[in-house]
């Protein structure tokens, strides 16, 4: 399948190999630039497709499943109900690694309760919220991170203030919250990557630009306001083993955020120094950036050690899902002596 | 002999549990057939419980229309439980308490509680406890209850600790003794006195959530994701009890996993994320729980995503009465989800059914690929019952029709929804499959057989048909219609479920009233050919059931047409199980 | 002459909406019945559309089971499109795009797009939207759309812009000369062709969403609570875009208030809360939504809240097909809750009783204080049809029985749920009003007369029987089926909603075929006595409807048992609409 | 009805005329002590009983519903979803005031997302959490504030971390955020006054003892530890008209915080000095409790000015429950005109 001409990542794949089935988003959206980096990143960071399960709930970012990571396993499931599913999926067969794709209605709006407590478990895994601040799939209406004041055709005006996602996984416990700029393709794939090698729930909430519903410049998701506000916190790099740093930073220029099992994510200092080890510093840093109108990307909290769910349940290594019979059948000796219990 | 029921009348919170749990063990010990009742209120603490006994040499298990000894221990009801005594009956009742009853064609018994109490040795705090065990000694010296046999069935109860066993069973002799000096002739004048038989022997004595929990452990359940919600809180406690002892495997981990979501429709989405990635997965619940699982089951169903859903019934519609029996789920079970959704339902019957289809459902869920559901209720779940051993699975598990990677490779093509076998079942790849033909986005939306997004309308088409020859393929592969055929009978009984003890008794009870009736137990949905065979078999079918509408025989009238004017239907529903006096009534006035 | 169809292929965001609604409204407002359906794709842009023009002096508006006329304007589908296309059609296309139709048994129409479009004076990006206009013209020349009707049109959808009209109807001039010029045998020769006709004096082209939000609003609606879904949002849009207008009140505040939800739950939850405290409430949904509500539905009908819930099905189960047709949650929306759940469900049929039966719900909401489910259907609800114009509502408004102050001090008693009127109804008070007996706390949970917590089985069983008698007033007071009775008829023709039409057309082809049937149309559940009068009527009644399981069969049979051998069903869904054809041809085969 | 010798309110009530049926809970249970300084709070702010409606969800916690302001009507709803007909009832009749009574199991487990999206539409009502830190009506599960580390008989050990209810309306944007312990009477009361002059919603997380399930000394939501523990703030105090301020302070002892309409909230320094009006310094405060497993109680974050529902949506002062049918219905020239629109 593979031809000697396209280049082929550690397992002998080439990018194509990461690709799904053609788009049918509207052309320019921004869910489709996401789907590039992670078909990128995936690629770079040579993940087995078949380890990888790709999850969604409903709306185009989560129709974005379809189109990317054809060989992978994946579940395009409810509006709002991606975190169940993947939770249970995850118990299940823990040596699988969810990737997700969501909407900011999707997470935000009718999935709200759900997101929260998947954080609360750390169920690992990738989770992605392509925020467009509206429905792009049944025609745009706000959504809950609609701008305030924000003003659709049959909607009217938005009276209530946009929820901030990066601030819920923070509140909620998330060990790896990030928020990006889908016109900003080399972030959202770093953090793709370093998302992967964290343990635990990490959530990057990409700002994707709705072109058909929710582009007008005045609009805080749209490309011409991400281009001319976003403020990376830093520049990012995922290093996936520590030996391959090579390049020298002068002292102050570079914060290296070393992570579970080897990797590492080197943040090179831009305006502001942030400390993305520091949870209330993280915090601040959004309620500053919402009180300011800023666009902040970057890393924004990143803190492991918390267990995730199938330590929690003390799983052992081989998946519930591939037990055998008689492990799961306990013998008739058992239930004679259960039997027993009753008379 | 040994035909008669006690229902004992206490304050819930007050320990009484304990109380009636030895009295009933100790009957099943003399070799008796037992059942209890417990009528318990919705709260914790402070409200009146009805305990009933039910002890009968013929095994009826029905909750009887008359009790003829009473234990009024709650002084708030006390009034109203005497008036309900039938005459004849005795009255047991704190003679040093401030009610006293006041009734000639009864017979009374005092107690001198709090005397005995005092004397006990319990502390303070643990009085009320003392208290019942007053009434178990006193009941023991009226009826006859041997007190070894109590001593035993205490000695069950606090798993041997010896001092709990012996304050009790100090309270209980005392009690004993005490009744024979202050009532010396009562026990010989009882009409109500046990004789020891040889009917339990081997037998078990069980609630069907506990026997249902068990039952899932032996059918492999590797998770359960569940949201708290009574009737159906102990069938996961179950599974917590035993799953630690049952199913930890050689290195020391956790052949499962249970986790408790933050509400039903997680719950359920868990099972379905874990059914999908190849878990044997369930989630309990009752009636609001499974309102809030609709959507998940739709897509359960449409997307062919195995996983277990048991149902414990209370009555409804909506909250309801969290405390009390019905089998009103019946149409919400088999319909549940929009557009055209129809399920697979199990219905057990029995506690020992309860078990038996706590593993089947697995293998029907993974065989036919779907979302299966299980409809006990209240009735059947929580209370105890005399039953048979619970039986080791008499097949090995199905795991149905699952592609490894090597039989990927052999087959050189993956067609997640052909039907090759006309069964209308695909074969499915497991999330982790290695092959690179094994991937493949499951969905709820509309696809064609490679599961690919289609609006085609052939498509759509072809894939209910499909779904609709594996609903076929369910009529054939659930649990059969249960038939006692009475080749006398003009008449036939049809029912489902719990109220399997009233018909039972009712048909005994139309018998010697000269009307010999068959009798069909439905046991799942959907239907099969069995059952229009059974109602063309009969001049009348009357349908009972515990709910208000008549559900099974609406669900009849459907699938039978040609016979549905046959069907009649007798559907009751209170909160309280059928009695068997209220069926065989209901049955003489329609046929 | 008057009688054929228009099969309109384009892109979807392209613009061609505004093309196609232009020719049906030119041609209806030639006289000419006329109705449309659009088939698109569940995404925004790109995919392709097909939509259909059917043109009928007899009225007939079922999907065409043949459409002779095609625009192929997406090259993607078009040798599909073409195939499609019966002998002596005709095939209008893009002459120089790449696309090259291969027939010869059809007329083929190349059309000089990009030349029109450029010369058209349409900026660049808008150069789809121009490009649909050629078609608009080349067919006018065609088939003999008036240029001046056009014009009309044109003018009606922008509303009057002088600049957009001018720009469009250029193009529509220009293609029509052009068409002209290059084809000048082809009007003549056409076998299809328009004559001006007054069939549609006074009448109105519409859409069912359109109208059923036009209905809640001249029905008072004061409460929206909704979530986005297809193909119910246009309900909504439509509240949001008249309500300002038509009821902002005397001090320029609205008299209504809209909540766009967080989900569906919320949303009927909303409309609860606000049908409790005394606003008239309603919801839209569509199959997944109604999921999500079950919890919801339960508790309104069993606490009786009045509010109304709007379902514009979409075909199912699960996710399904968005943006495809279907009847599919009649069982679901009548049965939806656990436990003994059975709800009042109107089934408007035309789009004329779309707005009827958006004011009828809530006098029916509030008059049996219960939940009312409308369901509608994307084919009714998103497509455009000629209707007789809505109609003022005949009655006023009712608000069912609610005391006020004044009323409770004359009666000196409140009992929330006394049954005295014997129709199940008890009087109600809101929320606010300031008699110190009028306060009462509503709940799902079993309750007495007085709306207190009671688990008497007396209470619930009481409570239980009155809902009943409520249910029993319902089919009293909802819409009755509509019956056409044929004397010479030995077969009844049965359906409800949008399979009206090819039900009515399918009747008279049966009838030339020596086939004379009855009708009833259903308008609503619960069924009441005149379907089983009009089933015994005939010796075989075949119930046409677009789902897969033959839902409202299903429910007939439930009703009239006596009868259930006479019912047949005829139960198809693909997510098209039904055609005539099919109908007939099905009826024939079994009848 | 009144006896003379009961003290009677500005309405002439008396104490019992504000209460409800017999409770059916627990002896012991903190939710009862809460309803009591519900009772005391509508007795002494001398609130209409017609205008009060009492809203809840299902459990132990909501089924106090039933026992105070019998005279109030009232919604004992769905488990979770109080929130939603809440919002619906105050959209229907904007003049009401809902009371509303929920759990730690309704709110923070299966009600979060409706909790949230409550708080962003500012629906003005008092939301009392009676906070156990277990689920009571179905027999002691943990809910989402369980203490991280808990045992239950059947659930064995909680591994998942406490939710902070306080912190999640913070960051929803509630504007009025309270903690208290249903041992505090005096704190639990004053709070439930302030929260009743409060123009927004007013949420009150009040530690609840189950005494039948979670009473153990080492639970955070024991009386043992409530009492061992609790750190007010400051000793608050409700004044419900500024007049009414007789009382001198040093400068720096007391902090005074004036609420819309006029009445005023006034807070005596204890140990610390929390300013509630600063939103970072709220979210901080928790943060900093959470990780030092201190329980602080008082008013944690107060500011005004957001518009509530009804503001939002422009309501009139006529409640729409009880506009008129010729208001509801638009003349029939009405529809000849929209008739006129589609030909
Ligand atoms: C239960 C349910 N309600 C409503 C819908 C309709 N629906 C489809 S997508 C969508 C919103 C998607 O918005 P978002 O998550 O922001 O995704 P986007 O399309 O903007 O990427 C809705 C409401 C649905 N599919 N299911
Ligand atoms: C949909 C639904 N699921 C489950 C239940 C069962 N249920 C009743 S109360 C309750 C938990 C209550 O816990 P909480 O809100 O903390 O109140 P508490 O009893 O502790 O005061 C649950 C799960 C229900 N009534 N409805
Ligand atoms: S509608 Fe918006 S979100 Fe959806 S595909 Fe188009 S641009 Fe993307
Ligand atoms: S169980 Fe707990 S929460 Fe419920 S009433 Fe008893 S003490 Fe209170
Ligand atoms: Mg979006
Ligand atoms: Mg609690």
């Amino acid at each position: 399948m593979t031809t000697a001409r396209q280049p082929v990542n550690a397992l002998g794949l080439t990018r194509a190999d990461y690709r799904g089935a053609p788009s049918t988003l509207c052309a320019g959206c921004g869910h489709d630039s996401v789907t590039s980096q992670i078909i990128a990143a995936a690629f770079e960071l040579a993940l087995p497709p078949q380890r990888v399960i790709r999850m969604s709930g409903i709306g185009c970012s989560s129709k974005s499943a379809a189109y990317f990571l054809g060989r992978s396993h994946g579940f395009n499931s409810l509006h709002g109900r991606m975190p169940a599913v993947t939770t249970g999926a995850h118990v299940a067969n823990h040596t699988l690694l969810p990737l997700a794709v969501s909407g900011d209605g999707d997470t935000g709006s009718i999935g709200l309760g759900g997101f929260k407590h998947l954080l609360r478990r750390n169920v690992p895994m990738v989770y992605i919220i392509e925020n467009n601040g509206v429905y792009g799939l049944t025609k745009g209406q706000f959504s809950a991170t609609a701008d305030e004041g924000a003003r659709l055709k049959h909607a009217g005006v938005n009276e209530l203030p946009p929820i901030d996602l990066c601030a819920e996984a923070l509140i909620a416990g998330c060990g790896f919250v990030a928020r990006s700029f889908a016109g900003d393709a080399k972030q959202v794939r770093e953090l793709i990557k370093a998302a992967f090698a964290f343990h635990g729930t990490a959530v990057i909430d990409v700002i994707s630009p709705c072109v058909t519903f929710n582009n007008h410049d005045d609009s805080t998701k749209s490309y011409a306001y991400g281009k001319a506000h976003e403020e990376p916190l830093h520049d990012l790099t995922f290093i996936p083993r520590y030996e391959e740093l090579v390049e020298e930073f002068a002292p102050g220029e570079v914060r290296d955020v070393r992570l579970h099992g080897g990797p590492m994510i080197r943040l090179r200092r831009l305006a502001t120094d942030h400390d993305p080890a520091d949870r209330m510093a993280a915090i601040a840093l959004l309620e500053h950036a919402r009180a300011a109108g800023e666009f902040i990307t970057g890393l924004i909290y990143l803190s492991e050690g918390r267990p995730t769910l199938a330590e929690s349940l003390g799983l052992g290594a081989t998946p519930l899902a591939e037990l055998p019979a008689d492990t799961l059948r306990p013998p008739p000796e058992a239930l004679a002596a259960v039997n027993d219990e009753f008379r | 002999m040994n035909e008669f029921a006690i229902t004992a009348v206490t304050v819930n919170g007050s320990g009484s549990q304990t109380a009636n749990n030895a009295i009933m063990r100790a009957i099943f010990r003399m070799g008796i057939p037992v059942n209890g009742k417990n009528l318990f209120p919705s709260n914790i603490q402070g409200e009146p419980t009805w305990f009933t006994i039910r002890v009968s040499a013929q095994g009826y298990s029905a909750r009887p229309a008359s009790v003829p000894i009473l234990v009024a221990f709650n002084p708030r009801t006390a009034e109203a439980d005497l008036a309900a005594l039938p005459a004849g009956g005795a009255c047991l009742y704190p003679g040093d308490g401030a009610w006293r009853p006041a009734r000639s064609d009864v017979a009374l018994y005092p107690l001198p509680v709090r005397e005995l109490v005092a004397a006990s040795g319990f502390e303070p705090r643990m009085r009320d406890y003392a208290a019942n065990m007053v009434y178990v000694g006193a009941l023991a010296a009226l009826i006859g209850i041997e007190l070894e046999a109590l001593h035993g069935a205490l000695v069950h109860h606090f798993t041997g600790k010896a001092r709990p066993v012996a304050l009790n069973f100090g309270v209980v002799q005392a009690a004993y003794e005490r009744f024979m000096a202050d009532f010396p002739a009562a026990p010989a004048a009882s009409r109500f006195r046990l004789q020891r038989m040889a009917a339990t022997t081997g037998q078990i004595l069980i609630d069907g959530n506990t026997a249902a929990g068990l039952g899932a452990i032996f059918g492999g359940v590797s998770f359960l994701a569940w949201y708290p919600i009574t009737p159906a809180t102990s069938l996961a406690d179950t599974l917590s009890a035993y799953l630690p002892r049952l199913r930890t495997g050689p290195a020391g981990h956790p052949t499962y996993a249970i986790v408790q979501a933050e509400d039903e429709i997680a719950a359920l989405g868990m099972a379905v994320g874990a059914g999908w990635a190849g878990a044997r997965a369930m989630t309990s619940t009752s009636g609001p729980g499974l309102s809030l699982m609709t959507e998940f089951a739709g897509l359960a169903s449409f997307a062919e995503i195995p996983c277990v859903v048991w149902d414990v019934q209370r009555i409804g519609p909506s909250t309801g009465l969290p405390t009390r029996t019905a089998q009103g789920d019946l149409l919400a079970a088999y319909f549940l989800g929009h557009g055209d959704t129809r399920h697979v339902v199990l219905l057990p019957g029995t506690v020992a059914e309860c078990f038996e289809f706590g593993w089947r459902a697995f293998d029907l869920a993974e065989r036919l690929q779907t979302i299966v559901f299980v409809l006990s209720d209240l009735d059947l779940g929580m209370n105890l019952w005399s039953s048979d051993p619970l039986a080791y699975p008499t097949t090995p598990m199905d795991r149905g029709k699952v592609l490894s990677a090597a039989e990927l490779e052999r087959l050189g093509s993956f067609v997640r929804f052909a039907d090759p076998e006309g069964d209308g079942i695909g074969a499915r790849t497991l999330p982790g499959n290695p092959h690179p033909l094994a991937a493949t986005l499951s969905r709820g939306t509309g696809h064609n057989e490679r599961n690919v997004y289609s609006e085609r309308p052939e498509d759509w088409k072809a894939n209910m048909d499909r779904l609709r020859r594996k609903h076929a393929t369910a009529r054939r592969l659930v649990p059969q219609p249960v038939v006692e055929h009475d080749p006398a009978a003009t008449v036939g009984l049809i029912s489902f479920g719990s109220s399997d003890g009233a018909v039972r008794e009712a048909r005994d009870q139309l018998r010697a009233q000269g009307l010999p009736t068959s009798y069909m137990r439905v046991r799942a949905l959907p239907l099969g050919e069995a059952t229009c065979h059974f109602i063309a078999q009969h001049h009348a079918c009357v349908v009972v059931e515990a709910n208000h509408d008549g559900q099974l025989c609406d669900l009849l009238r459907m699938h039978c047409p040609a016979h549905a004017a046959r069907l009649l239907s007798v559907a009751h529903s209170d909160g309280l199980p059928l009695t068997a006096e209220f069926v065989a009534e209901s049955v003489q006035e329609l046929a």
